[in-house]
């Protein structure tokens, strides 16, 4: 809140911070700070995003006329498919963890580093060596398998270039493996003193929760694509039902990871604005223990889902039937997530910053995400919209209005901190708006398209869904419009940004204890904890004393 | 007209497609709810507490009852939802028992449809209207999904494998049919048109499509030309299990497992015939992989599951302006005839004979039975109509 | 700004121990840290293969007698064989982890030394087997064909789609003792490392978690090929009725 | 929780777990060779199990370190036989739909 930064006056740059410790460019490429690496890997994400988002545009911009007239067919569904597997491997999947999570996670726990700062590095690395497989699949001609991959088209059928990109994802796995068994670790072993479980931050819990996901579910991924290469590149049959094989199997093992892999996106989120509700509504969180659990819920029965994807795949009905149960389930503690959140609104003393904007932004756009959920977990009406634009829409509710979004507000809410200087507050809050619009634009449309019965994945349609689509692609111009701004004023504030102090938010938590930037070892003394998070008490009274 | 270019709801031409639309709305009605409710906090909680007016916050921990209640009324609503959508799924997966049939192929990118009467269409589907259809599909290649909007039925359609889906018009129009599961590059030019008609005017269709004879017939000839009747002789001591009256029945296998003789249970035994072998019968049945195409194989299974005593011939529901295909009537029904020997009618047995009879390259074992066969519609000679077969169907 | 929630307790760098890394505070953290650790990357590696056992679960129960002929024509011998050599290089690791706490270095390199050398000749034994499944024709892919040692053998071949489906029992085969043999060269690449470092006397008692760590994941390879063997050599060897 | 590897294990144990381990090798082939029909498969995996076991209790030092592991390794199993157990079901639930 400007106001903060204004009242606090003369703010400097503290002169040790991680920034400014070591220069040149060994001492980036080798460093085994968590800070440092999270800056390394804000940039390299960002680049796949911009990358992902070019390949959103050209498949909106295709989808403005019924006739596929802009790209040849095979250039539309390599369009479409990189689209997806650059955001999803290359973007949402690492996205808060890598940046928010490891900059902030040992902060936030009070230690020095994570437990393995090496392996932290060597995260990236294997991050950068798969993406750098999957460009080389995508500049040699591209993929078009669709990002589900799914056999026998992706093994026996297309010619184009699986191979590179499977190898791609499955080393970009390893370093997810790396990150979730980092912060599991470092969560259970690196705590401060007097950091008790139940005094840690609710972004810690929600990371914790998605590491489990990383560390169980995508070894699974990584045994499904080697067997997709096997059977690609050897014909061993195995999901190839000409010799016996089912390729059915094939989606079991896939979604079993893909499924609780939303969760892994969407988690951290839901860590994002628990921190930022109770920020700058000044008061504590409602219901921290309910909020705790039900992330630990989530990723547990997130794992017992993942047919959902499969309803009228040819799976037996009893199962079906199974899942359909369980998806109910995993749509509680979503739904005890939201209400929480919103209690802890009422007799706040409500601020409304830029990461409050998208908070609650957040709220809203997740809130229709899931509750569109249960069209799809209601397996008799599943069975009408599974694979149409409804799924498209739903999901982009989640993973644009929900993860991306909590991003947006997490980089705002953080910058500071990683910066030690604040984002410009009026542009922000004009991108923030600008976001809301333009995402409703785009994907609302897609859900009446999705009911009347639009496949994804066409490159042409039947004419009378062109309004529509006009809109959602007018919506994604208003969207592009919406997420480049920050980029341009992010960079702008790093050079003109008002200095912003340790805590210009007064928030609490142990990464406003600290000074902003952080020093190398984030703490010049091991911080003893006694009080539980979000304690706004002691931050409000003080005010009163200030003001 | 500004509903032609700008629809924002989709046809509704099928018994299944307004339930359906009952639970979307009921669903949309609490999402409307739910998201207004959330909504409308966010707002009166945003201006009442905003900090100009509310300085002072008030610090609250939390309330278990209200946790309580958030959990508990959530999960009644979605448990709800569950039922009813679970009760939905099970009516779109089970087609009624007076369903007719039409095999659906998909292959990149098209999708071939035969009618029983060995109508054939290509990327178009014809049916009555009021008359429940059961679609069993199968890929050639990968995977494709057999979506009508209008009718909110879908199913994957998968290589190597029967899926089925049904789905009874209403209304008689023309609707898209969707390939719905990514299959590559014409992904989106797998489109066709489903055209629901009164049934007289399919019946109509029916007879001009042009059909050179129904799918038994075909299957018939199949069947003989691959040697099958060699084993399937429908004898005692024959080496190979009785056919008829199989489709629909249960089957003890060799392992003591018992299983539905489906469509795919024919298929499976046609091409993997050591995984179910009938018990008291010998793993002696080579393999047609590779020998059959998909048309091929409906045509067969479609011959099969005409073998009945009882002359109740699925095909003939659609079909009666065309030949009947195979008729063996009115045998009274037969007792296990998987099992050799437990047979205690002796009809059954020899009426598998005149089929082979009429096979192009009749094997030489089949000869002796002939003479026996009671009443004599059985070769189902093109054009000798059988009584009265068709006569519960119109 | 607020500091009620700490104060201050030590200088964040008191350490000494120069093997003490920077983000810990005592050695016990560190080695507890990264046994954790360890474990959980375990837990990773049990999903991995996860996958394939519940591939292999899913066809063996689809095509039992395909996978009945398959299994029955690999080398009962060698597999058995190779499970003493396994069992007994994790007895070696064992020890080794054992003189490691001791202190005992030269120990410490025998016993090393010595899971290198049974691990060798696992793989030996392996590369021995593929050498024979590839002579018989038994590798899926183009060549494959499960009759041909049979006919050449003069058994009755089996029929022809048993035999085809048992291409799926030799890709899961070829799939799951592969990745095996893959944990076993990465393991054999670390041991040399380590017996290096330990000939250099690296692993004093008290330091020598990497040992331990190395132990857990030779042990863990070792329960893996546990269960490998039932399910890939023992499907039934009983004479059939 | 203390540093849980510093616990020494006897050289005995370990031998003599080897020993056993040995023995259930012998015994598995040997059953394997009985003719025990849907026994066979399941005394197999009891066998592996049990090895399995021995192997994690005394050679990986489990039974001597803190309970944290110990739940880390159930927590993997819970998580695989959820893979096993739902795909398996659909499976085996797919012969009863019609």
């Amino acid at each position: 809140m400007s106001t903060a930064t204004q009242n606090s006056l003369a703010l400097e740059m503290p002169s040790d911070t991680y920034l400014n410790s070591s220069y040149g460019v060994k001492s980036w490429f080798l460093t085994g700070d968590h800070k440092r690496i999270a800056v390394m890997y804000i940039v390299s994400i960002s680049l796949m995003f911009l990358l992902g988002g070019i390949f959103a545009t050209l498949v909106r911009l295709e989808l403005l006329t019924p006739q596929g007239d802009l790209f040849q067919s095979d250039t539309y569904n390599k369009l479409f498919t990189m689209h997806g597997v650059v955001m999803v491997f290359g973007f949402l999947v690492p996205s808060i963890p890598v940046t928010l999570g490891n900059f902030l996670i040992p902060i936030m726990v009070g230690a020095r580093d994570l437990a393995f700062p090496k392996i932290n590095l060597a995260s990236w690395y294997i991050y950068i060596i798969g993406m750098a497989f999957m460009l080389a699949a995508i500049i040699s001609g591209g993929v078009d398998t669709g990002w589900t991959f799914y056999t026998p088209l992706s093994t026996q059928y297309l010619t184009t270039h699986v191979m590179f990109t499977a190898i791609g994802i499955l080393i970009a796995g390893f370093s997810s493996i790396f990150t979730g068994l980092n912060f599991i670790v470092t969560v259970h072993r690196m705590r401060a003193p007097g950091m008790t479980w139940f005094r840690l931050p609710l972004f810690v819990w929600a990371n914790y929760a998605a590491s489990i996901i990383m560390v169980l579910g995508t070894p699974v991924l990584a045994i499904t694509l080697i067997l997709v290469a096997l059977e690609r590149g050897l014909g061993i049959g195995i999901f190839n039902p000409a010799m016996g094989g089912d390729p059915v199997l094939f989606q079991h093992l896939f979604w079993f990871y893909s499924h609780p892999a939303v969760y892994i996106m969407i988690l951290p989120g839901f860590g994002v604005i628990s921190e930022i509700i109770p920020c700058f509504a000044r008061k504590r969180i409602f219901g921290y223990s309910a909020i705790a659990f039900s992330s630990i819920a989530i990723a547990v029965f997130g794992f017992l889902v993942w047919a959902h994807h499969m309803f009228i795949a040819g799976i037996s009905t009893y199962s079906a039937l199974i899942f359909s149960f369980v998806t109910f389930l995993v749509a509680i503690p979503s739904a005890i997530k939201v209400f929480n959140w919103t209690a802890t609104l009422y007799k706040g003393s409500i601020h409304f910053d830029t990461p409050m904007l998208y908070a609650l932004a957040f709220i809203g756009l997740f809130t229709i995400g899931g509750l569109t959920g249960l069209f799809l977990g209601a397996i008799g009406v599943d069975v009408h919209v599974t694979a149409t634009y409804f799924v498209v829409a739903h999901f982009h509710y989640v993973m644009v209005g929900g993860m991306l979004v909590a991003y947006l507000a997490g980089m705002h809410f953080w910058w500071p901190k990683m910066t030690g200087r604040m984002y410009p507050e009026a542009p922000a809050k004009l991108s923030a708006l600008i976001v809301f619009i333009g995402f409703n634009l785009t994907f609302f449309p897609q859900f009446i398209l999705g009911y009347m019965g639009m496949p994804r994945r066409y490159h042409s349609y039947p004419p009378e869904f062109q309004v529509l689509n006009v809109l959602s692609s007018a919506g994604a111009s208003v969207l592009a419009v919406g997420l480049l701004m920050p980029m341009f004023y992010m960079l702008w504030s790093l050079k003109y940004g008002e200095v912003a102090g340790n805590n210009p938010y007064r928030a609490t938590g142990l990464e406003w204890q600290t000074t902003s930037p952080p020093p190398t070892h984030n703490f010049h003394e091991t911080p003893i904890v006694t009080q539980e998070a979000y304690d706004y008490e002691s931050q409000t009274e003080e005010v009163e004393v200030v003001g | 007209m500004l509903p032609q270019y700008f629809p924002l709801f989709p046809e509704s031409a099928s018994t299944m497609s307004t339930r359906v639309d009952a639970l979307y709305f009921f669903i949309l009605g609490i999402t409307i709810f739910f998201t207004m409710l959330v909504g409308l906090l966010i707002l009166v909680f945003a201006t009442k507490y905003r900090k100009e007016k509310h300085p002072v916050p008030v610090q609250i921990h939390g309330s278990i009852p209200l946790e309580i209640f958030w959990t508990l009324v959530p999960l009644g609503i979605a448990m709800v939802i569950f039922a009813w959508g679970a009760v939905l799924f099970f009516q779109e997966m089970h087609p009624p028992k007076s369903a007719m049939d039409i095999y659906g192929v998909g292959k990149q990118w098209m999708w071939k449809f035969q009618h029983p009467g060995g109508q054939r269409e290509i990327n178009n589907l014809h049916v009555p209207v009021g008359k429940a259809v059961r679609m069993t599909l199968i890929s050639q290649d990968v995977l494709h999904s057999f979506y009508v909007p209008a009718f909110r039925a879908q199913m994957d359609v998968i290589p190597g494998r029967y899926t089925t889906v049904w789905f009874e018009a209403t209304k008689p129009g023309t609707y898209h049919l969707f390939c719905n599961q990514y299959c590559g590059t014409k992904h989106s030019g797998m489109v066709g048109e489903v055209t629901a008609m009164s049934p007289d005017d399919y019946q109509e269709w029916l007879r001009g499509a042009g059909a050179f004879g129904s799918l038994a017939t075909e299957g018939q000839k199949v069947f003989a030309s691959m040697g099958c009747p060699t084993c399937h002789t429908g004898a005692d001591n024959a080496r190979g299990p009785n056919l008829y009256n199989l489709y629909g029945r249960m089957v003890r296998t060799e392992d003591n497992r018992t299983v539905l003789a489906d469509e795919g249970y024919i298929r499976e035994s046609i091409l993997n015939p050591s995984s179910k072998i009938v018990y008291g019968f010998q793993n002696i049945m080579p393999t047609f992989q590779g020998q059959l195409n998909e048309d091929e194989m409906i045509q067969i299974i479609e011959y099969i599951k005409s073998l009945t005593y009882n002359g109740q011939l699925l095909q003939l529901q659609t079909n009666t302006q065309q030949e009947p295909p195979v008729n063996l009537n009115k045998i009274q029904q037969g007792v296990d005839v998987t099992k050799p020997g437990t047979n205690q009618n002796p009809a059954p047995r020899t009426s598998a004979v005149p089929v082979t009879e009429e096979a192009a390259p009749a094997p030489p074992s089949t000869p002796p039975a002939k003479q026996n066969a009671p009443k004599q519609p059985r070769g189902a000679a093109p054009q000798a109509r059988p009584n009265g077969s068709q006569v519960e169907q119109r | 700004m607020s500091d009620s929630q700490t104060t201050t307790l030590q200088p964040a760098h008191q350490h000494h121990d120069p093997s003490l890394l920077v983000q810990f505070d005592s050695a016990d953290q560190q080695k507890d840290a990264s046994q954790f650790g360890m474990w959980v990357f375990l837990i990773t590696e049990i999903m991995f293969f996860g996958g394939l056992f519940g591939a292999y679960l899913i066809y063996r129960n689809l095509y039992n007698p395909a996978f009945v002929a398959a299994s029955t024509s690999i080398d009962i011998r060698l597999g058995a064989v190779n499970t003493v050599v396994l069992i007994c290089s994790s007895l070696t690791m064992a020890m080794g982890v054992h003189s490691a706490a001791l202190g005992a270095r030269k120990l410490l390199v025998f016993w090393l030394v010595a899971t290198l050398v049974l691990g060798g000749v696992f793989l030996g034994i392996k590369a021995v087997e593929y050498h024979e499944k590839y002579v018989e024709h038994h590798i899926p892919g183009a060549n494959f064909d499960f009759n041909y040692e049979r006919v050449k053998n003069g058994e009755q071949p089996v029929p022809a789609d048993v035999a085809t489906q048992t291409s799926i029992f030799f890709a899961l085969y070829f799939a799951m003792t592969g990745m095996h043999a893959m944990h076993m060269i990465i393991g054999a690449g670390i041991l040399i490392f380590l017996i290096w470092r330990a000939y250099k006397g690296a692993y004093p008692p008290h330091h020598y978690t990497m040992v331990e760590n190395f132990g857990l994941y030779w042990h863990f390879v070792d329960i893996i090929w546990i269960f490998l063997f039932p399910l890939l050599y023992l499907v039934s060897r009983s004479p059939v009725h | 929780m203390s540093a849980g590897g510093d616990h020494i294990v006897s050289p005995k144990i370990y031998v003599t777990i080897w020993l056993i381990l040995l023995a259930f090798t012998g015994i598995t082939v040997w059953a394997a060779f009985q003719h025990f029909g849907i026994f066979n498969p399941i005394v197999a995996l009891a066998i592996a199990c049990t090895k399995a076991t021995l192997v994690i209790l005394f050679f990986m030092h489990v039974k001597y370190s803190p309970k944290m592991i110990a739940l880390v390794i159930g927590c993997g199993l819970f998580f695989l036989s959820i893979l096993m157990v739902l795909t398996c079901a659909d499976y085996i639930s797919r012969a009863w739909a019609t």
